[in-house]
């Protein structure tokens, strides 16, 4: 498997607050991992740097073998990396369609979007909502609304950033199946979560970030065996 | 507004009633609609304050006009509208009182800006309009009459006496806009002539109404006449704040007193020895001003001060008079030609206040004001009959060939 | 139909189908004839109101659209204006010289945009200071050309003017033959409301298209937008450049109504009215923003006529009681108000019909 | 009151240290301007987001009550309070009518507040006429080498200073400053710390309008009272404010000196024009160069985001 993504060295200084002190991270093409680690541990700011919303301090980004540490976020996205936001990020005041349009046009047209639009809607199941104001929608819609918006890119990888946050149980678990279904198609996905459930039931790998850097890589079953993970989790490291 | 409004609602009731029946009656009937004089004056913004008195002075003079009988055996009608010290809103109302309400003639505007903004659209209507304000001089327009005063009558009896009484160096402090920029280049010119050095110049934004820099400017300079040829409100302050630092110059100015009576809203001293040349002030005691001042006030108590403009707006209603009683008609083409052609005068507020061929400016007699330290004021020296006489040496001639441009010194006629 | 001219009816304006077209038209129509049926003086007046229009447009585009709020489209108002001025003069009206200097009054502003927008948009300038930038460029240029009295600010042969503003500037003029055709009175009248009719359907189309998503998707997110691969900055240049050439559309408009331009169409008061227009129309819709603009003049104005000193107090009031009452705007609060009645009145005539949530 | 030191030391020494203190008098007077002026405006705008185009007219409303007052025989402290006073009773009404309903609605204010300004002039020229007669500069002045100063306005960046001072002191140690800054931060945060944040709001609106009434009031004086007085002070209330930033404890008194800097110099070098075209060009730099001001600057140097 080619590496789709890796970092060297990454470090993202806020003044004197170490957000991001040195991350090396890589992610396999085909992969599904997740990033966990205590609130402010630098999950989101790693992805934003991903991204390019914040240009780091220091270090290089390697995606599909190219370095795009100074590269312009549109075009990063443009390249095929996608991101569900930690906040809902969607045009509120929109209707369901239309946040899925804008999310389409680009990669489709014509016929194709129309097509692409109905998938979209059936796999979400928002198809009887489709000319509701993205407003409206319940937390869990809305949450879905975004995902689906990432996917319309038709990603190489998908970042998403705490999917199940105010989710039932229900909602969760079908969250993770479609996850798993995304992934099966090929799609490279990173995950940030704080549900283990959640964690358990989509994950094959698991990274823990703790300070800014990595504490712990590996399976689930031996994150869990950690007790130093425990541990920061109780706030004792 | 209008006293005899019944009357022509009877009269208007009449000609609606007979202008189907008769062709005769009805010519006869329109023969008798009264005279249609439109007024684009400042009732609110920026200019209000010295422009109210104007509007009431047009008010006077037409009641007077039609309490003896109007012109012609015609009635005088105003239609004036607020332009709200709004250039903008002088091109709306000009083109409406030209198309829509078809007036016969167009007295106003205060500022040079909005006379500029309204005098391309009289141009191309061929529209009679009177400005009455004193202004940077140099209009030279065949529809064009003006009754107030310019820097000729204002700035050549001024200059001279002041640098003769206090001396030969001159700091000028301007607004920095056409009014005040061609007036300092009078200035200018008229201390040079008269052997005196500018110490210093300065102009000033119109938005300007902080002077700590300009007064200090002023003391290191050292000047022994001060010309402040500000404008506008904001622009007044420097008055008190030079007080206040003690400047301590006499000062010389064509625009204040006669236009915004400073020395009536601002504490004494801040005008202490402010010297102005001014066709008219309510100071001037006369028993032309006497009468007017006691007409002027038994009609409109609220006013605040009759200043200088509402004597030239006074006088303007009354030249058009003589202008359509010479013509015999009110057709424009004929009433302007006989306002250009000499010999028209009115025995105003001031005095007599006559039409120059030439130049479609007015005669002024021309009053030295003096405020003194309790911001009373006295008047040391009166000109009299001082012709407006610039534009006509340097070319300007509207008896002989039509013109619509404004000239300057540095911009004069091509020969 | 071709399906760009379809996009004139899409979901980013109010006002869609067979009806709304006729009415328009019908307006269009009736407009258009006016010249038969009025007289001069209404003519100008109403090619007067429709002067600003473009202006307002441009700015419902550039705020209501794509949610940035420029308190300085007067700079390019009166950069166009003057520019026409001082071509124009120099040139004269012979041939198409009349033409060219219109064009020129738009080509300059696009340039300014572009030198502004660049300097902004790329420079992280955003929200609430983009209003304070425009409006300093604006205030300066006023400030600048109110000082240009003296005969040494001569461009050519045209003579800026100063305060008192430039004027005498020829009106557009057509060579042919003999009688060339000069845009005066009526002819301007037809002339800016062919231009009105050909922007708004432009307008339209334009945000409508997928262009037109992107700037709502700015709007209303701009850094979702950014990461569903949109080059956020180079549409908000985009857009701040036809706004500005609107607004420099307006200015050249307005220098020909009146052979006038003056600083004082780039100050403080003149830099908020297009402001006041928008946003009380409904700056979320063009159509709205239009007729808000076409109203507002022709109420202020009445109100001037009728109302004399207590103009200004009625217009603050009616401006009040919309902002309090409207908060959309009047045009758009009215017309979701009788779009929501209408589908109120359908749903309880239509029979019911009970959509269920698939498992 | 007059009084010299022209005698107590050498000639050229002596010339140097007045034309420095000038140059000073100059930077403290325009620092003073700014200051005074971009205070309401600052607390409004800065701390509750609201683009209060009426600014100029509270101003307005400070300072006809002043001079009315003082002319009715009020010593002129007591008229400036008046003053003060009544612009924050005038930003109290209108906060309770109208401005409560625009809180979320950042461009209607714009509006609104718009409307309000034009009602406030031309209701003002109908109430009081185009003008009122205005008030005598106090204290007099004083005189170094060449030139004569006044006092009152020599002061003038002293009480600018106080202010700043107070207001630092109301929003750093008082319960209400704290509650306030906590609602500006995080509204919902601050009514679960138990803050009345309606009432905050109202406060601080009616607080921003009491500071234009003052300033107003001090500057009621030194120019002339007329309805369109306003339009003197709103531009540079609002540079002022952006330099600052949205914290005005921590951006109004650098912004206000380092605009008041250059413009004296601007305008002592290169006149009026220049002084007045400078300020705002400084303004659409600092905004590029610092999108959130100098305060926004400050915190983010601070380890802030």
């Amino acid at each position: 498997m080619a590496t789709i993504l890796q970092t060297r060295g990454l470090k993202k200084y806020f003044g004197g607050l170490r957000a991001i002190n040195g991350v090396d991270l890589v992610i396999e093409e085909g992969e599904l991992r997740c990033l966990i680690g205590p609130n402010g541990a630098g999950k989101s700011t790693l992805f934003k740097l991903i991204l390019g919303s914040y240009p780091p301090s220091a270090g290089a980004i390697l995606f599909k073998g190219d370095d795009i540490t100074t590269l312009q976020p549109h075009l990063r996205v443009q390249r095929g990396m996608s991101i569900k936001f930690q906040v809902p990020g969607i045009f509120l005041q929109l209707p369901v369609e239309q946040n899925l349009r804008i999310a389409l046009q680009r990669p489709h047209r014509g016929a194709a979007l129309d097509q692409a639009l109905e998938r979209l809607l059936e796999l979400i199941d928002l198809g009887h909502q489709r000319s509701e104001l993205a407003a409206n929608l319940s937390h869990g819609q809305q949450q879905w609304l975004e995902i689906a918006m990432a996917v319309a890119l038709q990603p190489a990888m998908l970042l998403l950033d705490e999917p199940t946050a105010g989710m039932s149980p229900e909602e969760t678990f079908k969250t993770g199946e479609l996850v798993k279904k995304l992934n099966a198609s090929g799609m490279t996905i990173v995950v940030i979560e704080h549900d283990m459930a959640f964690v358990r039931q989509i994950a094959k790998r698991v990274t823990v970030l703790h300070f800014g850097e990595v504490f712990d890589d590996g399976s689930l079953d031996k994150i869990v065996r950690n007790e130093d993970v425990v541990r920061i989790y109780l706030g004792k490291v | 507004m209008n006293s005899a409004s019944p009357i022509r609602f009877a009269r208007s009731l009449l000609a609606g009633t007979l202008a189907g029946a008769s062709l005769l009656i009805s010519t006869h009937a329109l023969a008798a609609e009264p005279i249609k004089l439109g007024i684009l004056e400042d009732q609110s913004g920026n200019f209000a304050i010295a422009v109210i008195p104007k509007i009431y002075a047009y008010q006077l003079a037409v009641d007077e006009i039609n309490a003896k009988g109007g012109v012609l055996g015609r009635q005088l009608k105003i239609i004036h509208y607020d332009t709200q010290s709004d250039n903008t809103r002088f091109q709306e109302f000009a083109r409406r009182q030209i198309q829509q309400d078809k007036v016969d003639v167009i007295f106003g505007a205060f500022s040079s800006a909005s006379r500029e903004a309204i005098r391309p659209i009289m141009d191309r209507a061929k529209q009679l309009y009177f400005y009455n304000n004193q202004y940077e001089g140099g209009v030279c327009d065949s529809n064009v009459f003006v009754t107030g005063a310019v820097p000729e009558q204002q700035f050549s009896t001024l200059i001279p006496w002041m640098m003769e009484k206090y001396g030969k160096k001159v700091y000028t402090i301007a607004a920095d806009y056409n009014f005040g920029q061609i007036s300092a280049e009078w200035v200018r010119n008229i201390v040079k002539e008269q052997g005196g050095t500018m110490v210093g110049e300065e102009f000033i934004p119109l938005s300007v109404s902080q002077f700590s820099q300009t007064i200090q400017n002023i003391q290191k300079a050292k000047p022994d006449v001060l010309v402040t040829l500000l404008v506008g409100a904001n622009q007044a302050s420097f008055y008190e704040q030079q007080a206040s630092a003690n400047l301590n110059f006499p000062m010389a100015s064509s625009v204040n007193v006669g236009q915004a009576y400073e020395h009536k809203r601002f504490k004494a001293p801040a005008l202490k020895d402010m010297y102005v040349t001014a066709n008219y002030v309510e100071e001037v005691v006369s028993p032309a001003s006497d009468d007017f001042k006691k007409r002027f006030r038994a009609k409109f108590p609220k006013v605040e001060y009759i200043n200088q403009e509402a004597a030239n707006a006074y006088d303007a209603i009354y030249l058009y008079k003589a202008g359509v009683e010479k013509a015999g008609s009110i057709d424009q083409a004929k009433v302007k030609a006989a306002l250009g052609s000499g010999g028209i005068c009115t025995d105003g507020p001031s005095g007599k206040v006559c039409i120059d061929p030439k130049s479609h400016h007015t005669s002024h007699r021309i009053y030295l004001i003096h405020v003194k330290a309790d911001h009373s004021v006295d008047i040391p020296k009166v000109w009299d009959d001082i012709q407006p006489y610039w534009l006509g040496t340097v070319g300007c001639d509207l008896s002989k060939k039509a013109d619509q441009s404004q000239y300057t010194p540095s911009n004069l006629p091509k020969k | 139909m071709p399906r760009w001219l379809s996009l004139v009816d899409g979901p980013q304006t109010l006002g869609r189908g067979p009806a709304f077209w006729f009415v328009l038209g019908v307006i269009v129509l009736v407009a258009a004839l006016l010249p038969t049926f009025v007289n001069a003086f209404a003519i100008t007046n109403l090619t007067y109101f429709l002067v600003w229009v473009f202006m307002a447009l441009g700015l419902s585009l550039i705020w209501g659209y794509a949610g940035i709020l420029s308190f300085g489209q007067t700079a390019f108002f009166g950069l166009a204006g003057y520019t026409y001025g001082v071509i124009s003069i120099n040139l004269g009206d012979a041939g198409l010289w009349t033409w060219f200097a219109l064009l020129l009054s738009l080509v300059l502003p696009a340039m300014l945009a572009i030198l502004v927008g660049y300097f902004m948009f790329y420079g992280g300038v955003r929200d609430v200071f983009v209003g304070i930038v425009t409006l300093s460029i604006t205030l300066v240029f006023e400030t600048f050309m109110a000082q240009t009295a003296g005969p040494e600010w001569t461009i050519g042969s045209a003579r800026l003017n100063g305060f008192n503003g430039m004027s005498n500037m020829p009106p557009l003029t057509f060579p042919w033959g003999e009688n060339p055709i000069i845009f005066d009175g009526t002819s301007l009248f037809w002339l800016v409301l062919a231009l009105v009719v050909l922007v708004y359907v432009g307008l339209r189309i334009l945000v409508n298209s997928r262009f037109g998503n992107v700037l709502v998707a700015i709007r209303e997110n701009p850094e979702r937008a950014e990461m569903l691969g949109y080059n956020v900055r180079l549409y908000q240049l985009f857009v701040f450049v036809i706004g500005s050439v609107l607004a420099g559309l307006s200015g050249v408009l307005y220098t020909l109504w009146g052979s006038y331009i003056t600083p004082s169409s780039m100050g403080l008061t003149a830099a908020a009215l297009p402001i006041i227009w928008v946003a009380a129309g409904g700056r979320k819709d063009i159509t709205a923003t239009l007729f808000a603009t076409v109203l507002l003049t022709w109420l202020s104005q009445q109100l001037a006529v009728k109302g004399s000193q207590y103009a200004l107090i009625w217009m603050g009031v009616i401006l009040l009681v919309v902002v309090l009452f409207a908060p959309e705007g009047l045009f758009v609060t009215v017309w979701k108000k009788l779009r929501d009645g209408r589908r109120m009145r359908q749903r309880a005539t239509a029979p019911k019909t009970v959509s269920l949530p698939s498992a | 009151m007059r009084w010299s030191i022209a005698h107590f030391l050498p000639h050229a020494q002596m010339t140097f240290l007045v034309e420095a203190y000038a140059f000073f008098y100059q930077l403290a007077d325009s620092f003073a301007f700014l200051v005074l002026c971009g205070l309401g405006l600052a607390i409004i705008f800065g701390m509750m987001g609201v683009i209060n185009l009426a600014h100029g007219e509270f101003i307005m409303c400070g300072a006809y009550v002043t001079v009315l007052s003082a002319r009715a025989g009020l010593p002129l402290p007591f008229a400036m309070l008046c003053g003060t006073l009544a612009a924050g009773l005038v930003g109290l009404i209108l906060e309770f009518l109208i401005i409560r309903r625009l809180y979320h609605r950042l461009f209607d204010s714009i509006v609104a507040t718009w409307a309000l300004s034009l009602i406030a002039t031309q209701g003002m020229l109908i109430v009081a006429g185009p003008s009122i007669e205005g008030l005598k500069t106090p204290f007099g002045s004083f005189e170094l080498g060449e030139y004569s100063f006044s006092v009152y306005r020599a002061l003038l960046p002293l009480i600018a200073l106080l202010l700043l001072g107070a207001l630092y002191w109301l929003f750093v140690r008082t319960r209400f400053g704290i509650y306030s800054r906590a609602t500006i931060q995080d509204a919902d945060m601050a009514r679960a710390l138990g803050a009345n944040t309606r009432r905050i709001y109202s406060q601080t609106f009616t607080l921003g309008a009491a500071l234009a009434g003052l300033t107003g009031a001090l500057y009621a004086p030194t120019i002339t009272a007329v309805p369109t007085m306003g339009q003197a002070f709103i531009v540079q209330s609002f540079v002022t404010v952006v330099v600052s930033g949205a914290d005005v404890m921590l951006g109004l008194a650098p912004s206000a000196a380092v605009l008041a800097f250059i413009q004296s110099l601007l305008a002592k070098s290169y006149g009026q024009l220049i002084g007045q075209i400078g300020l705002l060009m400084t303004v659409i730099i600092v905004v590029r160069v610092l999108p959130k001001g100098i305060s926004g600057w400050v915190l983010q140097r601070n380890g802030g985001r």
